[in-house]
This record gives structure tokens, sequence and C-alpha cells, in this order.
């Protein structure tokens, strides 16, 4: 009897578990099912659900019409600028741990930079990089990037550092490496799948931006999230573009939830959950 | 898929046919405005221009065809920069802001040359068209967008380029119906035709919706805020209504006119199909296209897509196939005075480092013998604006009664209205669109307007009362700016 | 006494060592973070719009012409409503679902992963995707309501004011909730074990063990959730921007938004520098109470 | 192989003077411990010597060169550290391996150190292996291993034993010692626990506070105590201490309970003025027997068989007394007992100052 009650509640969870899953799922299912389907299907009446052929033609097209680079843009941006941000940042965090360069205050303030609304500070910085000439350059974006994810790093890496343990660098500096290459050869490995967790957050915040790229590219430099609101035009909604651009930018994510899972509670909650 | 590649293959053909034929005409007639521009502008051969264009289908035709060929012609290469029909402004003054002079030509909305204008962001072209003798080709324009898309304060600032005005289009097969003839002279007493009022239009409309419902509506019209606002303005001024006392500077849009007409546009949805409060471009038209709507007024693209003109062009696969190519009937709207909703001019960027190039790329492309090629591209957003397009005998045998077509053209770009234009025009567009969501939320309409009226006076002392009245009436003055 | 005097030597020593390590990003910090903030404050003490670039100190008229703005009040007000209705549903739905996921689930991993998708892709791809799935005549919600609903529907998601919100919510919902469900899951896995053993075994209702143990346990965890979360609803930008604009009207206008359109529509760039700064203090009043608040319940 | 010289070092954290004016000289090859409870300043004192703390004042001279201010790779000593601290991302051969590749050493030279250290520890057959893969011991020794490679001038040990169960700790305290024979090098190891203090070094230096409470041979500090902190650290179960009064000149004294025994007969007697002392005695000093005269008796409260012996805990006075008897000495608690006491084994010390009464 009581055999058979657990399974019961265990197949009720599992029937919730999937109509949840269901839910989150369903609108991303929907926009790859728009990106191939024909347009007489994406607007047809009542909709259809599943479409016809496994048609690549809308990604044909965005590559055919060279729009497809907006995710390269996005690449390079978004890669570059992690790379940076992870260098710089990481070395920070390292000067924050072990030597409490400024105290608790220096950290306080770097991690609060990201606290301000991009909208605040874009028109500035717009400025600036018209000053510098910039704008609508790959430069612009990656120093953007950088400056924007370096106090997430800071202060992801200042978490992850704290947990190496002191003696494994000081072993290393009584065993001959100078300060340097002990952060190279020992913290570095140390912290390898923090870098990494965090190298994954960096880049997807780069990524998904929206606002800095809209502001800040023009046309040599837009970013897929900017493109894909330029469909949305006044006299065609081609929506076909916008599911399958949509989707291509969907995909490097569906690989991080596939692989990363581990490391994501600890990344979203900037280090508050320990995953 | 082998089809369309063998369309698309045609379609490659026929593009290089009709660049080597442009070169032969060009060749041809010596000395026209667009020949003096290639001439003059083969100087700046190896640099190139940024022009700035509304994303979408616009771009294709400087992508694909004028571009191309101008590099040919001067060496100089144009590079297209793409941005959504509500940035184009927010680009524009933000390059003039920082002067980055990151654009060299401009796409203007008329109603936004003023704010542009007055910012500094337009390069004056009066020295340039004199110094290579557009006058007279300039004042071939259509009327309307001549006199009223090309200068602010008696000054060019742009060469009017797009034809936009919005027109009636109705499906002929059930306006020659038999059985609907008759039934609705028995019933209103005059002939089913093509409304010249809109008290007709609601006739016919609620006429044809309860005879054919729910197959087929009366009408559909656009009723998002952003679109219908350009209705309510043309509806407003049919009915007699001004937009502010020419005195006073006082908003007067909360008249009984602006009240009537308000009553009359909640009334009419209700032989609209369910839905309709949320119509935008696209609705009315694919419903147009699918004869599920008996009448619609839309811009001129329209007419040539319902009539099935570019059909199979790669560009316009989002365009649902028309069921009712040779049904099309092309008529003005009530009132007989269209709306020339936005449009463009181009226009040169006051920061470009190569203002001269860019004027001259500007004048070839709106010249007589250029422009007419690029208003009949078959994807082109660009409509004819000129009078020799609307006479052109090859435009008018484009499809069996393209003629009709372009004679309503003809007669909106005499008759047209002009939208509303003043120092920071969308602020008050933009209460304007607020209206009209609190109106499709059943709202009282006199309530609205009084608060539309109002929030316009806040606006026009914030901008400066007298300023905003000498733009006001330099507007006002204009003779399409109210019906006569 | 040996000294060292080369610049490597220098460098490896401690108190060189650190700044060097730190220099880099404060410098990258200042220059992208710092330098804008000041100039932002500079520039709204001047008078630069559309057509002026007054460049004089003008005192305070774009703080005084704040308070006369019933735009931007309105704005603010949307922007605090749709945080406050937004972050407590996200909250409940996540814990909800955070308990379903406590038990034992068979493939528990792949229906998190798939749960967490919405968290990590574009808030623009996020928005563009409800803006097709809300689409009055082709998006399938008014199919499935009409399924429900026995008749066919025409809700009117992007226009009819009683309905724009909840699309937006939803959207919001959809996008952050798996965020919230994610970090209490993890919260309450640590719960420790023993502690609610003993509390069965004291016979503790269920409640109780709730309120004396489970929820002081995932307090600071979810408090940071709820912080990340509210500020991250106060300064909403894209999923807005992507399915309304703000519209329509000014109906789903936030207060990013309007600073977008002050500063980039409008270009009264001194009086939407002056909204910014006023922005900035908001969110760092919230924050530093906040923080307050955090450090006293420990 | 270079003596180490510590002279007159201080070392302050803000306010907090950790190490108070500290010499100690420590000839080649010795084997130094440094013992004293936690927070005397013994670790602090270790790793100024490895340079991974700075020192306030004074100086540390290595043979003739003076290494406090140098970086610690500098020093070419070598160190073990408590948590061992492998690197985890590295097999045992290359961390046993890696300050020798630090210090640039072939390969060749790197493979035959690496081969002679692990075959010295007994850990060749898992050279390939990560530490994770290893017990406490062995990653123990393999951290001995990467210390001994380096052929320092001077190894220091942190604590090395303290994160192993009892039973390993006994077992590689005999090593450590074995190796220390093998090597011949200078060892200072750091300790809290008197027992490896006392079984390892060749010489104690017992701290408390950031001073040397006594410095000396392991027996030497054991039987001839300074005073009463170095008397209560070393041995286990620790001293006893109890309120005498000597009486009679120097020849009589009076437990804290009343009894009296008498000092006649001992080296003590006579040679103490009388009055109020501190009188430690080890438990191992108090043994069972039958006749009654001159002991102390005592009556059982708790027992604690060992096996190989019992403690029996009793109470003089206030006086919590611990003496170890044979196995079978006593069968429950309640009974009473009386105990001869080895009076010249145990110690007088002033109860004002604490220092031992030098008889």
């Amino acid at each position: 009897m009581k055999q058979w009650d657990q399974g019961a509640r265990l197949w009720a969870r599992v029937f919730c578990a999937m109509i949840v899953t269901l839910f989150f799922v369903f609108p991303i299912y929907w926009l790859g099912a728009i990106s191939f389907k024909t347009a007489e299907e994406i607007f047809a009446y009542p909709p259809v659900w599943i479409p016809a052929n496994f048609n690549f033609h809308n990604y044909f097209v965005l590559f055919r019409d060279g729009e497809a680079w907006s995710i390269w843009n996005s690449f390079v941006t978004a890669s570059i600028s992690t790379l940076f941000a992870m260098f710089f940042g990481t070395i920070a965090a390292y000067s924050l741990v072990r030597y409490k360069t400024g105290g608790n205050h220096l950290g306080i303030w770097i991690i609060s930079q990201r606290m301000i609304p991009p909208i605040c500070v874009v028109f500035p910085v717009f400025l600036l990089f018209v000053a510098w000439d910039i704008v609508d350059t790959y430069t612009g974006l990656i120093v953007l990037y950088t400056a924007f994810n370096l106090p997430y790093v800071i202060w992801m890496m200042r978490g992850y550092i704290q947990e190496i343990p002191l003696e494994l660098e000081q072993s290393a500096l009584v065993d001959g490496l100078t300060r340097w290459a002990v952060l190279w050869k020992v913290v570095m490995p140390m912290a390898k799948s923090g870098l990494f967790a965090t190298a994954v957050f960096t880049f997807i915040f780069a990524w998904n931006d929206f606002l800095f790229a809209l502001i800040l590219s023009r046309s040599d430099v837009v970013t897929f999230p900017v493109k894909v609101t330029g469909y949305f035009g006044a006299q065609s909604s081609l929506w076909s573009k916008v599911g399958a651009l949509s989707m291509l930018g969907v995909l490097p994510m569906i690989f991080v939830v596939g692989t990363m899972q581990r490391f994501i509670v600890r990344g979203i909650s900037m280090g508050a959950v320990k995953g | 898929m082998s089809i369309q590649s063998i369309v698309r293959k045609l379609l490659i053909a026929a593009s290089t046919i009709a660049v080597g034929l442009s070169l032969t005409t060009l060749e041809a007639s010596a000395q026209s405005a667009a020949d003096r521009a290639v001439e003059a502008a083969k100087k700046y051969s190896g640099t190139t221009l940024n022009v700035l264009y509304e994303a979408g289908l616009q771009p294709l035709d400087p992508k694909n065809f004028t571009g191309p060929l101008w590099e040919k012609l001067t060496g100089i290469k144009i590079n297209v920069i793409e941005a959504p029909i509500d940035q184009l402004f927010t680009k524009t003054m933000q390059a003039h802001k920082a002067g980055s002079g990151s654009y060299d030509v401009l796409n203007v909305l008329p109603n936004q040359m003023p704010d542009l204008a007055l910012a500094g962001a337009l390069e004056p072209l009066d020295k340039f068209v004199d110094k290579y003798g557009y006058r007279e080709e300039l004042q071939k324009i259509a009327p309307v967008y001549r006199d009223n898309q090309m200068k602010v304060e008696g000054v060019i600032y742009g060469l009017p380029d797009d034809g936009d005005v919005l027109i009636m289009y109705y499906n002929r097969a059930i306006f020659d119906d038999a059985k609907n003839k008759a039934g609705f002279k028995a019933k209103h007493g005059y002939d089913l035709a093509p409304p010249k009022t809109w008290k007709e239009f609601s006739e016919i409309g609620q006429y044809l919706t309860d005879t054919l419902a729910p197959k087929v509506y009366g009408a559909g019209l656009f009723r998002q805020p952003g679109l219908a606002q350009f209705m309510f303005q043309e509806r407003f001024r049919v009915a007699g209504g001004k937009f502010f006392d020419a005195d006073t500077m006082k908003a007067t849009i909360n008249s009984e006119a602006g009240i009537s007409v308000f009553k009359g546009m909640v009334e009419d949805n209700k032989y609209m199909p369910p839905g309709v409060e949320q119509w935008g471009f696209i609705e009315p038209f694919s419903a147009f296209l699918a004869g599920d709507i008996a009448m619609t007024i839309s811009w001129p693209p329209v007419g040539r897509w319902a009539a099935g003109y570019g059909k199979g062009t790669e560009a316009l696969n989002w365009i649902p196939e028309t069921k009712i190519a040779d049904k099309v009937g092309y008529a003005l709207p009530p009132g007989g005075t269209p709306e020339l909703a936005a449009g463009f001019s181009f226009g040169v960027a006051s920061g470009s480092k190569n203002k001269e190039a860019a004027y001259l790329f500007s004048q070839w492309m709106n010249s007589e013998e250029i422009s007419l090629k690029r208003v009949q591209l078959p994807y082109a957003l660009r409509d004819p604006f000129r009078t020799s397009h609307f006479s052109n005998p090859e435009y008018r045998s484009r499809w069996s009664n393209a003629g009709d077509y372009l004679d309503v053209l003809k007669a909106g770009a005499e008759t047209g209205l002009l939208d509303l234009s003043l120092l920071q025009t969308d602020r008050y567009e933009e209460a304007m669109r607020q209206a009209i969501s609190r109106l499709w939320a059943q709202e009282d309409p006199k309530e609205i307007l009084d608060d539309l009226a109002g929030q316009w006076d806040k606006l026009t002392k914030r901008i400066g009362l007298e300023k905003q009245k000498r733009v006001y009436n330099d507007w006002a003055n204009k003779p399409n700016a109210y019906p006569k | 006494m040996i000294t060292s005097n080369s610049f490597a030597d220098k460098l490896d020593q401690e108190r060189w060592f650190k700044y060097f390590l730190i220099a880099p990003a404060v410098f990258i910090i200042l220059l992208i973070g710092l330098y804008p903030f000041v100039k932002l404050i500079l520039v709204s003490f001047q008078n630069i719009t559309m057509f002026d670039n007054e460049l004089s100190y003008q005192g305070f008229i774009h703080y005084e012409r704040l308070f006369d703005d019933d735009r931007l009040w309105e704005s603010i007000l949307h922007t605090i409503i749709f945080t406050a209705v937004a972050l407590p549903i996200e909250l409940i739905l996540g814990f909800l679902l955070a308990l379903l996921f406590l038990e034992r689930i068979p493939y528990k991993q792949v229906f998190v992963g798939i749960i967490l998708l919405p968290t990590v892709i574009s808030p623009i791809v996020a928005g563009a995707t409800w803006k097709l799935m809300f689409d009055q005549r082709f998006g399938p919600i008014n199919q499935v309501i009409a399924w429900f609903a026995g008749h066919e529907v025409k809700l009117l998601w992007n226009i009819e004011p009683a309905l724009v919100w909840p699309a937006i919510m939803v959207a919001e919902v959809w996008q952050w909730t798996p965020f919230m469900f994610l970090i209490l899951l993890a919260a309450l896995s640590n719960v420790d074990r023993e502690q609610l053993e003993a509390a069965q075994i004291d016979g503790a209702s269920w409640w109780m063990t709730f309120r004396k143990i489970v929820l002081p346990a995932i307090m600071p965890v979810m408090f940071i959730a709820l912080l990340i979360r509210g500020l991250d609803l106060f300064r909403v930008f894209d999923v807005v921007w992507t399915m309304t604009k703000g519209g329509p009207g000014t109906m789903t206008e936030t207060i990013s938004i309007y600073a977008y359109h002050m500063a980039f529509r409008e270009f009264d760039v001194s009086y939407s520098a002056a909204i910014a700064f006023l922005i900035i203090l908001i969110l760092t009043v919230i924050v530093v109470a906040a923080l307050r608040r955090m450090e006293v319940s420990r | 192989m270079p003596n180490l010289k510590i002279d007159n070092v201080n070392k302050f954290y803000g306010d907090v003077h950790a190490v108070k004016d500290l010499s100690i000289d420590v000839p080649a090859g010795e084997f130094v411990v440094l013992v004293g409870p936690s927070g005397c300043g013994k670790s602090t004192l270790l790793r100024s010597i490895a340079g991974l703390e700075e020192i306030s004042d004074g100086d540390i001279v290595l043979g003739d060169r003076s290494i406090a201010n140098l970086a610690p790779r500098d020093r070419n000593i070598a160190m073990v550290f408590q948590s061992y601290a492998l690197y985890p991302y590295l097999s045992v051969y290359e961390n046993i391996a890696f300050g020798l590749r630090a210090r640039k050493a072939s390969d060749d030279e790197i493979k035959k150190q690496v081969d002679w250290a692990s075959e010295l520890l007994d850990i060749g057959d898992y050279l390939k292996r990560f530490p994770r893969e290893l017990s406490g011991g062995q990653r123990q020794r393999v951290a001995i291993g990467r210390a001994i490679v380096r052929n320092a001038d001077l190894f220091l040990f942190d604590e090395p034993l303290s994160n192993l169960d009892a039973k390993l700790r006994d077992g590689m305290r005999e090593e450590i010692k074995r190796l220390h024979t093998k090597l011949g090098k200078t060892f200072v190891y750091v300790t809290h626990d008197q027992i490896e203090a006392m079984t390892l070094a060749d010489r104690i230096v017992l701290l408390r506070d950031g001073v040397i409470e006594q410095i000396g041979a392991p027996l030497d500090l054991f039987e001839r105590p300074k005073n009463i902190f170095v008397a209560g650290f070393l041995g286990s179960p620790p001293m006893n201490f109890m309120d005498v009064d000597v009486t009679e000149h120097g020849t009589s004294m009076a437990l804290p309970d009343g009894q009296i025994l008498s000092l006649a007969g001992t080296k003590i007697s006579g040679k103490i003025k009388d009055g109020a002392y501190t009188w430690g005695v080890r438990s191992e000093h108090l043994s069972k027997i039958t006749e009654t005269k001159n002991t102390v008796r005592a009556v059982i409260d708790v027992l604690q068989p060992t096996g190989s012996r019992t403690y029996g805990t009793f109470f003089l006075g206030d006086c919590h007394v611990v003496s170890e008897l044979e196995a079978h000495d006593v069968s429950k608690e309640g009974e009473i007992l009386h105990l001869a006491v080895a009076i010249d084994r145990t110690s007088f010390f002033d109860p004002e100052t604490g220092s031992a009464i030098n008889s």
C-alpha cells in the first residue's frame, strides 16, 4: 500500500515537472518552429503548430544576405571582451583577496559599479567613444563590455580565489616561484572551473547586451539583438528572420545549460550560492 | 526550391539587363540633371558615401541597383547603412550631436525635417541645387511633395523622393456584384461605388458586413495608434477641424470635428473584422489580398502588390499571395484629400565630410530618369512622386489597370494633406497616439481629446509658444495643410 | 642585508605587486564607469537640448523640471508597480518549483536544464518570442485560450490596456522565474537535514518547520536573489522595448524607456542626464537600505 | 651546510606583538621543534624564516647571509605544510618535481631526484596518481618528498602531522625522525603537540606569547622544567599541581586536604624554605603501595582503564589529581588507596612567579 502510494506521488511529481518544463520550453520551441516555417505557415490562421518541413531556407537567407554577420559581430565582441575582462578581473580579484588591497571598500565600490543601469551612462559613453573615434568598431564594444563585465568578474573570481588554500601558494613561493609565477602556475589552475564558469557568464552578458550595442553600433558591428529588433519594421515584420536569427542567438545558450549546469547557480546568484 | 532558384536566376539576369539598359539611356540623353550629377561626381571617385536608409525593403534599391550603378558611373562607393524607421531620427541626431560625420546622405521623414533642420543636422541645399542646375527638375516633382517635403522656412533641406499617400483600395468583384449592387441601392438609395464621404464609407462597410460576414467584411483599416493617427489627422481635417488656433496657438483638437471623428472611428470598428483595434500595416493588407475585406486604405505599395506586381520576387516572399490580382480598384479615400503619411526626402548631413558628393548622389537618385526606374523596381517601397512617373507609358502598362492606379496617385499628389509638422512633432504625435489607444480602450472621446488638447498646450508652452506658432503658421499656410 | 633594486624585484614585493595587479581593472572601470558618471552630473547642470548647446552652468533647472514631469513620475510608478508585481510572482513560482524539484524526480538534471534556458537567453530574444506568441492572429496564445473558451478569441495583447502589462509580465516572469527557482533549489538543498529530522522528531508541524528552520536557512540567499532581481526589474528595458517600446502611448513606459526616449528621441540631453542621476540616486538608496537590512538581520 | 641564527626577531601585527625579541641559534643538522599553545608565535616564527611573513625587527641569518629581506624563493629552504599543499591538478611526480622545475632543473636531474625521494619515502608506486587518489599518509609523504628533492639548506615543517589520524601520526613521526637522520639536514619543526616535540626534537623551543619559556633537550625540559608553564605543557596526562605548605624547616609538607607528607630523606629535605608552594607531581610518580606510612590517601573518584595502565582520578581538597596505576590496582570507583610519591622527581614552584625552586 505504501509502496503504491510512493509510486503514485512520484508520477504526480513527474507529471507536474513535465507541465512546468513544457511551459518554459514552449516559447523557444515556437521561435524555433517559426524559423523553420515558410511564409505561408507563419502567416496562417489558425496557427500552424508544427512546420511541415524542416526547412532551413530562413537560415540560408540570413547567411546569403550577410545578415548572419551580426552573430559573428556578437561573437567577436563577446569573446574578446570576455578574455580581457577575465584577465584583468582575475588578477585584480587576486590582489583584493590575497593582499586585501584597498580593504573592503575597494571591493564594494567595484561591485557597485555594476549596479548602474546602462541607460544612465550610455550617452556620455557614446560621446567618449566619439571622441576616441571607436563608435561602430569592434574596439568600442570590446572596451565597453570589458569595462562593464569587470566588476562581475572581480566579484566572482574573488569568491573562487578565496577558496584556494593559501598554503598552496606559499608552498610554491618557498619552492621558488615568483609571485607572478604563483598566480599563473598555482592560482589559475586552481581556479580553473571558476574561471571557466565566470567566463561563460561574462560571455553571456556581452552576448545578450542590447542597449549599448544599439547606441554604439551603426552598421559595421551591429550585434544580433540589435538586428533582431530591427526586423520589427513598420512595413514588413520579418518574422522568419526574427525566428532564424534569434535561434542562432539562442543556440550557444542551449549548449551552456546543457553542459554547465552545476556552475550556473553560482554564476547567476553572483556567488551568493555556492553550487 | 528548384523553381525558386530558377526564378531567382531570372531575376538576377533581368536586373543585369536593366543596369545595361540604363547605361545606354544615360549615354544617349546628354546633360540631363542625372548626367550633370555623374559628371561632377567623377572627381570624387574613390571615396565612399554612407547612406542612411530605413531597414527592410528600402535599402535593396541602393544595395542592388542604384548603388552599384553609381559606383560604375562615378567610382564613388555607396555604403548603405540600415536602421529601423524609428531609429532613423535617433541615428541622425546622434551623429549630429556627436559631430561624428557618420552619414553623408540621409533619408528624412518630412515631419522630422523641421527638427533636424533647426537642430542644424541638415545641410541647406540651395547652393548645390543652383550649382548643378537642378531647380527645374525639382519643380517637376508632384506639387504636394515638392511644396511640402523640401523646405523648412523657405530653405531647401531635402529632395522629396517618395510619393507616400494613403489611397483607398477596393475589391471590384464585390462592388461589381449585381446582387450587392441591387441590395445596396434598395437600402440606401444610391449606387454601390467607392465612397466619397465617410458617411458613405460607413454605410457601404456596414452593408457589406451585414450581407457577407464572416466570409467578407466591409472594410479593415489601420488601428494601431501609430498608424491610426494618420487616419485621424486626415479625417479630422476633412471634417473641417483645425489643429491649433492660428492666433493664440491653443490646441483646437477637441473641437466638435475632433469629437465626431473620434466617435466615427469607434463606430466604424463595428463592421470591421474582430480584433481590428490592433491592426497595423500587415493585417489589413493581408486581409485585403486574401479577399477578406472589401475596402482598405493604405500606402501605394499595397495597390501594386495586390495587383500582383513583383510577384515571385524573393524580397517579397513574406507577402501573402494575392487572390484578387485583377480585381483591385483604386480611389481616393472619402473626402478626396488623402493623407500624405510619412514619405522620405533625401537630405545631406551637415556633418558629412563629403557634402558635395552626397548631394550629387541625391540629385542623381532623385532625377527624372533614375527615379523613374527606382519607383518601378518590383520590390521598391519608393512610390511614384513625379508628374512624369504618373504618365509614364511603361509604368502604366505594368498591369491591367496600372493606369487607374497612377491616376489616383496623381490626384492624391494634388489634393493630399500634409502630416502635421511642428517643432518636436514627435511629442505631439506621441500624445495623439496615446489618445487613440485610450479611444480603443472605450474611454469617452471628449474627455480624451480635452486631455490631448491640454497636453499639446503644455508642450507648446515648454517649446516656446511664439517659436512654435511661427512654425505652425508656416506649415498651416502651405496649400495642402488643410483641405481647400 | 641585501636590497633589491631591479624593477622585476620591486614588482615581486607585495606592496608593489598588489597595485600592479589591480591597476588595470581600476583604470578601466574608472574610465568607462566613473568618467560617464561625472560627465552625467556635469551635463545635467548645462543646457544641451536638440536645438541648444549651452555649456555654461545653468543651476538646477533640469532638476526642477523633474518635479513637474508627469510622464516621468508615471514611468517611475509603472516601474515600481512592475517590480512590485513581478518580483513576488517570480519568488513564489520559483519557490514552488524548487519544492517540486527538491524531491526525487528521474532525469532531474534534464528538466532543470530545460527550465533554465529562458534565463540565459537574450532578453531581446525573450521579448521577440513573446511578441510572436502574443500575436492576436498568428500567435498560439489566443489559440490555446480559444480551446479552453470553446470559441474564437481575439485578445489584443499588444494594445488593450488591461492586457498589455500582463503580456509583458508573462514574458518577464517566464524569463526570470527559473532564476529564482534555481537559486532557491540550491538554497533548499543546503538546509541542514539533521535539523529537519530533529524537528520531525520533536513533532513540529510543517508550517513551524518551514518558519523556524527552512526560512531562516534560505533567507540570506533569498534576500540576495531578490536584490539582484529587484535591481534588474527596476531598470528593465529590453523586454519592454521589444514588446511595446513603452506603448501603447506611454502606458508601458518604464523609467529606463523614458530615459532612453528623452535622451535619444528628444535629445533633451541635459534633462535626460538629470533623469539618469535621479535613477542612480533611487537605486543607491534602495541598495544601501537593503544591505543595511541584510547586515542587521545577520 | 649553514647554521641558522635567529637574532632578536620581533613581529608586530598592528598592535599585537606576536614575536618578542626572539633569538635562537640552530647549529647545522639539528632537529629543532618549536612548540607551544596556539597563538604562541611558533608558526609566525616559522613563516618568517620561510619568508612568508616579513619580520618587523631583528635578523635571520642562514650561514653567512641575512635572509630576512629575501623573497622566499631566494632563501633556499624547503617547507612542508599542515595541509600538505599538494597541487591537485598535478600528478604526484609533478608535485615532487615542482620546486625543481621552478628552479629550471633539467629533466634528467628532476627524474633522478624524484626517483631518489620516492624510493626513500616509499611512494614510487603512485607517482602517476593525483593527490586526490591518495590517502592522508601517502599525501604526507608526497609533501615531504617535494621538500627533500630540493637539496635545501633548511627544512621547515608546519604542523605536518596534525591532519593525520592518531595511528598514522605515530608511524609518520618515526619516519620523519629517520629521515632527519638520513639526510642530516637542519629541521625546524612546528607543532602544538608535546608528544611530537618530545619524540622528535634534538632540542625543544617552548614558546608562549611570543617569548621563549625554555629551550633545551626534551628530557631536560621534562624533568627540569623552568616554570609551571613548561611543566604543565609537557607530559600526558599533564602534571598535577597542588598548593602545599612546607613546614618544619623543609622536612614536611601539608597537602591541600591537610594530609602531611614527610620530606625527610629526599633530595629537597631541608633545602627548601618553609612556606607556600605549588607542587607539581606527574601522574606516573604516584604508585599504589600496601603500607600507609608517608603516603597519600586517595578516594578514587573516576577510573579510566586504558588496558596497559589505568588512570585513577581523586581529589585532594579542591585539587584534582590524576594518578597512573597498574591495570588492576583498582577495581571500582570509591575505593580508597594509599599512594607513594616519588618526591625526588616532583617539582616545587614559587606560587607567585611560577618559577621552579632549584634544589
